[in-house]
């Protein structure tokens, strides 16, 4: 960066500054020991494990639809996601036949919960820089999206709503029209952030250019999701390896090309609209019927190792199960796509200022809950 | 070049626009029927299967009954450690007679940990404060009285 | 001496106190930022000494330049770099004592001159500035009176500051 | 010759003691006013921003919780003085004064009103803010490096390269006010408006400048980075709390009213204006810039440091000089 060679000029006392664990900018108990001069990192070491609870030894005491509400805590701003990724892992592994509906619901539940991410995204990410209103702005639709699922599930955060099978209860009455009136209601206000956000002369200034990293150093780094396809890598798995229905909706994978902060926050503004596109489209093709599959009360996978990944909100979010055929994992790995986005940090931090830091740690939109599971 | 301006027109805009605040102590807000509060308990109902304390995740709920002279089972202590419950609802789930359900009681927070051990006494006054407040969701007497007949 | 008590000459003995002491207190405290913080007091001072002789013009360029910058760039340069945060305590050797002698020399010689020289007797109603406000006085005889020596002075400023640039550079080129 | 000094009871006059006792209350009322001023804008603050955001804002204490920022400064003076254990002592307790003072001091020029208002009427007023406000710097940048927290070292820092590099600008688009009244005294200011139009129309690169400038000076979003809450967790004052800190968060708003009364003077005609009476319309317009300041704090994101570095030496500082000359041709010719 140029601010490294104009520092050059004045030798200042290198420092160690500790960001974190309780810094209002690393979302949540993370820490970064930074090594600065002056204002410019030149060495930067992430810190885990706040946040550890050992998620994947639990599970190997639990049944499967126990692990349910484990999964919920995993990535708390998409739970949906993460709910629907162990129960995909199962079915597959079971070879069940999901009824149409319940698939329906799960995609428009789990699009509504990507908008939902999404939406923090935007507003947090906006307060990491200083403005404060849009993260306001972000909450309140969040909080119709969240209203609708406690409606739905009975939860706000943790839902618990998937089963294995499908899902837990059939939309209350009344509760696609709201989801509908969402939608349209949500496109109005994106045109609002677009206006309120994506043209201002700070914000463009202060993320283009900012925290650039090229396809070759994502993929090496295990990156997924909007992380890395902001390079220009076109990996959606929604559309590279379809789960669930995502096969009959007509929508995009927004791409990057330099792989900055700027491009990591126009893909999540423009995959909320696509989310809304699947969801409209979802909600067109819906049709009553059953919600839950038939499932043996004890739910045994067969013994063998199953693997599946969806995209979830922050990237490739895959559940790993060894099993030995009883109703309890004998090893369930959880691949966290926030713990491997944010194995780039050293590299990317490297020569760029303190408030850059704040910028480039919020574009990478971790979650503490997922990265330390 | 200026596009700043536009973010404030879109804030000044928003000036006259209907405040979203819930003025909460007073005004609480109105959770949905499904919603998952604190654990509510019919003791009449309840069969001491102990499904709901094996499929509970964290372990948090202990009961025992014993059988009374019809040789029925009834149910004597019921325990939840809320310290631990993580409000899954999977209990409720399993619970064969809905001997227990969740409340809309939100309001978790307590100045020492002896409170989050919520025994039966407790949970069935959280039924009748549920019933007190919502008289539409209560179940009818008579289907208590069939439910806990059976 | 006669002692005329009243508000300016008060005022006088005030900041000329002042000025004294934080000059005192810049050569005896041992933290660098403490002497750089009554290197500022000192200008205050002054500034106020200006005030008192009419010339408000002056006082506030004092303070906004030596206050305002100056003494910033000081306590900039001291926060920043690598140095030894405190002096080491006072001992007394050779060069000290040869400084302090040189030092009450200079003293006397600097006395018996202010003594002897004949201060021109101002007069009461002598008006210094032609009847203009304080700025408008300056701004005339700046730019009329000596318009060439003042240009003189600001391009050899200009040739320091460029020639700190140069020297700047130089030396990160040969690291 | 300038006239307006027969107003001002005591100036031309030599000093008595009904005079300095005079001098004494207009001091304290002054005071007081900005306790007032300030603690309302802050109430104004909250509201208005939390209006632009949904929100209700201030409503619990007194009537639409007028009386919150009143609690929150009760609150701040009872609470305990804290003094972290390794802090260079004297200078973390002489910070605050340092800041603030200056801020008050620059209140004692500012013309609130034609008549009956305590203001030096002297010959420099503003380039006597331009210098006054200048030693808010030292105690921002102590307060920051005695704190012995690197935050607020950075903090201080960062403010003080920003203060001091805002600085030039202001001062710069000042000059061009200046050239144009021919004057430095802010009552000659106002009285050279009174001939003409408000200097904001023939002013108005100057005033676009004196705007951008007087936000950073005064360390407002967007150029709030030395209190940069996401990045530096409050900058130079992370260390402080009760009265020190309530004595920076003073200096900030003070700073608030001082220059929304140093704009309305400069390029609004100050007090000057039909039907209502001065000290009202001064009010007005310092509400004006208020409510300017807090509905940008509302809308942007906050500027990177060396952005904001070369956004006033090679942006400002050129358009206040082209600004400058223009006016000084202007003068000239017409």
């Amino acid at each position: 960066m140029a601010l490294t060679d104009e520092t050059d000029l004045v030798r200042t006392e290198e420092m160690l500054l500790n960001v974190g664990p309780q810094h209002p900018s690393t979302h949540g108990v993370f820490r970064m020991v930074v090594k600065i001069s002056g204002e410019t990192i030149i060495e930067a070491e992430p810190v885990i494990g706040y946040l550890h609870r050992g998620t994947e030894k639990l599970a190997e005491n639990l049944q499967y639809s126990q692990c349910i509400p484990y999964t919920d805590r995993l990535d708390y701003v998409s739970a949906m996601l993460n709910n629907y990724s162990l129960v995909h892992a199962v079915e597959e592994a079971m070879g069940l036949e999901i009824p149409d509906r319940a698939e329906y619901i799960r995609v428009i539940t789990m699009e509504m919960n990507r908008l939902a991410s999404h939406l923090i995204f935007f507003g947090t990410y906006l307060l990491d820089l200083g403005a404060m209103t849009p993260f306001l702005y972000a909450f309140e639709e969040r909080e119709k999206i969240i209203d609708m699922f406690n409606e739905l599930c009975g939860a706000r955060i943790t839902y618990n709503y998937m089963r294995v099978g499908g899902v837990k209860f059939d939309t209350t009455p009344g509760w696609l029209e709201q989801v509908d009136a969402f939608v349209k209601r949500m496109k109005g206000e994106m045109v609002k952030y677009r206006q309120l956000v994506t043209g201002n002369e700070i914000f463009l200034a202060r993320v283009h250019g900012v925290g650039a990293y090229t396809t070759e150093q994502a993929l090496g780094h295990g990156m997924s999701g909007i992380n890395l396809r902001c390079t220009g890598y076109n990996w959606d798995l929604r559309k590279k390896k379809p789960y669930s229905i995502y096969d009959r909706f007509d929508w995009d994978v927004p791409l990057g090309s330099a792989g900055d902060c700027w491009d990591r926050y126009i893909l999540h503004m423009e995959e909320m609209e696509q989310s809304l596109r699947i969801v409209e489209q979802a909600l067109q093709q819906i049709q009553p019927g059953p919600v839950m599959a038939k499932v043996p009360k004890l739910i045994r996978v067969p013994a063998g190792e199953y693997y599946s990944g969806i995209e979830g909100t922050r990237g490739e979010l895959g559940f790993y199960i060894v099993s030995d055929g009883k109703d309890k994992p004998y090893r369930l790995k959880i691949r966290r796509p926030s713990f491997e986005n944010l194995q780039i940090l050293p590299i990317i931090l490297k020569g760029v200022p303190v408030a850059d830091m704040v910028a480039i740690l919020g574009s990478i939109d971790p979650v503490m809950g997922e990265v330390d599971a | 070049m200026f596009g700043f301006l536009k973010g404030l027109g879109v804030t000044i805009s928003q000036l006259p626009k209907k405040k979203v605040t819930v003025m909460y102590p007073e005004e609480k807000p109105d959770y949905p029927e499904r919603y998952r509060g604190v654990h509510r308990f019919i003791p009449e109902l309840c069969t001491v299967c102990n499904q709901c304390a094996r499929i509970c995740p964290t372990s948090c709920i202990s009961l025992s009954g014993s059988r009374d002279e019809n040789r029925k089972l009834r149910i004597e202590t019921y325990d939840i450690n809320f310290d631990i419950c993580i409000l899954c609802s999977q209990c409720t789930e399993v619970c064969p007679t809905e001997a227990i359900v969740m409340s809309d009681t939100f309001e978790l927070a307590s100045y020492t940990r002896d409170d989050f051990y919520l025994d039966m006494h407790w949970l069935h006054n959280n039924e009748l404060e549920y019933e007190r407040r919502h008289p539409d969701r209560a179940i009818p007497e008579t289907d208590v009285q069939k439910k806990a007949g059976n | 001496m006669n002692f005329v008590w009243n508000g300016p000459m008060i005022a006088f003995y005030v900041l000329a106190l002042s000025v004294l002491g934080a000059g005192i207190l810049m050569l005896s405290v041992r933290k660098v930022v403490y002497m750089a913080l009554s290197i500022g007091g000192v200008f205050i001072g002054a500034a106020g000494i200006y005030i008192l002789l009419g010339a408000e013009f002056v006082a506030v360029a004092q303070i906004l330049i030596y206050v305002g910058a100056i003494t910033i760039l000081m306590m900039f340069a001291i926060m920043l770099t690598n140095h030894k945060a405190e002096e080491e305590p006072f001992r007394w050797t050779v060069r000290n004592a040869t400084a302090a002698v040189g030092s009450v020399l200079l003293a006397l010689v600097l006395l018996a001159v202010i003594r002897s020289t004949t201060w021109p007797v101002q007069s009461a109603n002598l008006n210094l500035n032609g009847g203009n406000s304080n700025p408008v006085a300056i701004g005339l005889v700046m730019f009329k009176q000596y318009a060439f020596p003042f240009e003189l002075v600001s391009l050899v400023l200009i040739v320091g500051l460029v020639g700190a640039v140069i020297l700047a550079q130089e030396r990160k080129e040969e690291e | 010759m300038w006239t307006w000094n027969n107003l001002w009871h005591w100036a031309g006059h030599p000093l008595s003691w009904p005079g300095f006792v005079g001098m004494l209350v207009g001091a304290v009322v002054i005071l007081l006013l900005a306790l007032l001023v300030v603690m309302y804008s802050i109430y104004w603050q909250r509201k208005f921003i939390g209006w632009m955001q949904w929100r209700i804002g201030p409503n619990r204490v007194g009537p639409w919780g007028l009386f919150q920022t009143v609690a929150d400064v009760l609150k701040l003076l009872v609470k305990e003085d804290v003094i972290p254990a390794n802090v260079d002592r004297t200078l973390f307790l002489l910070a605050p004064i340092f800041a603030f003072v200056p801020a008050f001091l620059v209140l004692s020029i500012i013309p609130f009103s034609a008549h009956h208002v305590f203001t030096a009427n002297i010959g420099i007023g503003a380039l006597f803010y331009v210098a006054i406000s200048a030693i808010t710097i030292h105690g921002v940048m102590l307060g920051g490096w005695s704190s012995n927290n690197k935050w607020a070292l950075i903090g201080g820092m960062r403010s003080a390269a920003q203060m001091l590099s805002y600085e030039v600008p202001l001062g710069m688009s000042i000059v061009g006010v200046v050239l144009m009244a021919g004057t430095l005294n802010l009552n000659g200011i106002i009285a050279a408006q009174m001939h003409t139009v408000w200097y904001v129309i023939p002013q108005i690169l100057g005033f676009i400048v004196f705007v951008i400038a007087g936000t950073a000076e005064m360390n407002r979003t967007p150029f709030d980075l030395p209190d940069a809450e996401s990045e530096l967790v409050g900058g130079y004052h992370v260390e402080y709390s009760g009265f020190r800190f309530a004595f920076f968060m003073l200096t900030e708003y003070v700073y608030l009213l001082a220059m929304g009364g140093l704009m309305a003077t400069l390029f609004f005609g100050g007090w000057a204006g039909p039907f209502l009476p001065g000290w009202l319309w001064f009010a007005i317009k310092i509400f004006i810039f208020f409510t300017f300041q807090f509905w940008l704090q509302a809308t942007l994101p906050r500027i990177r440091q060396d952005q904001m570095m070369s956004f006033s030496w090679k942006l400002l500082l050129p358009l206040a000089l082209a600004n400058l000359v223009i006016t000084a041709v202007v003068k000239v010719l017409v």
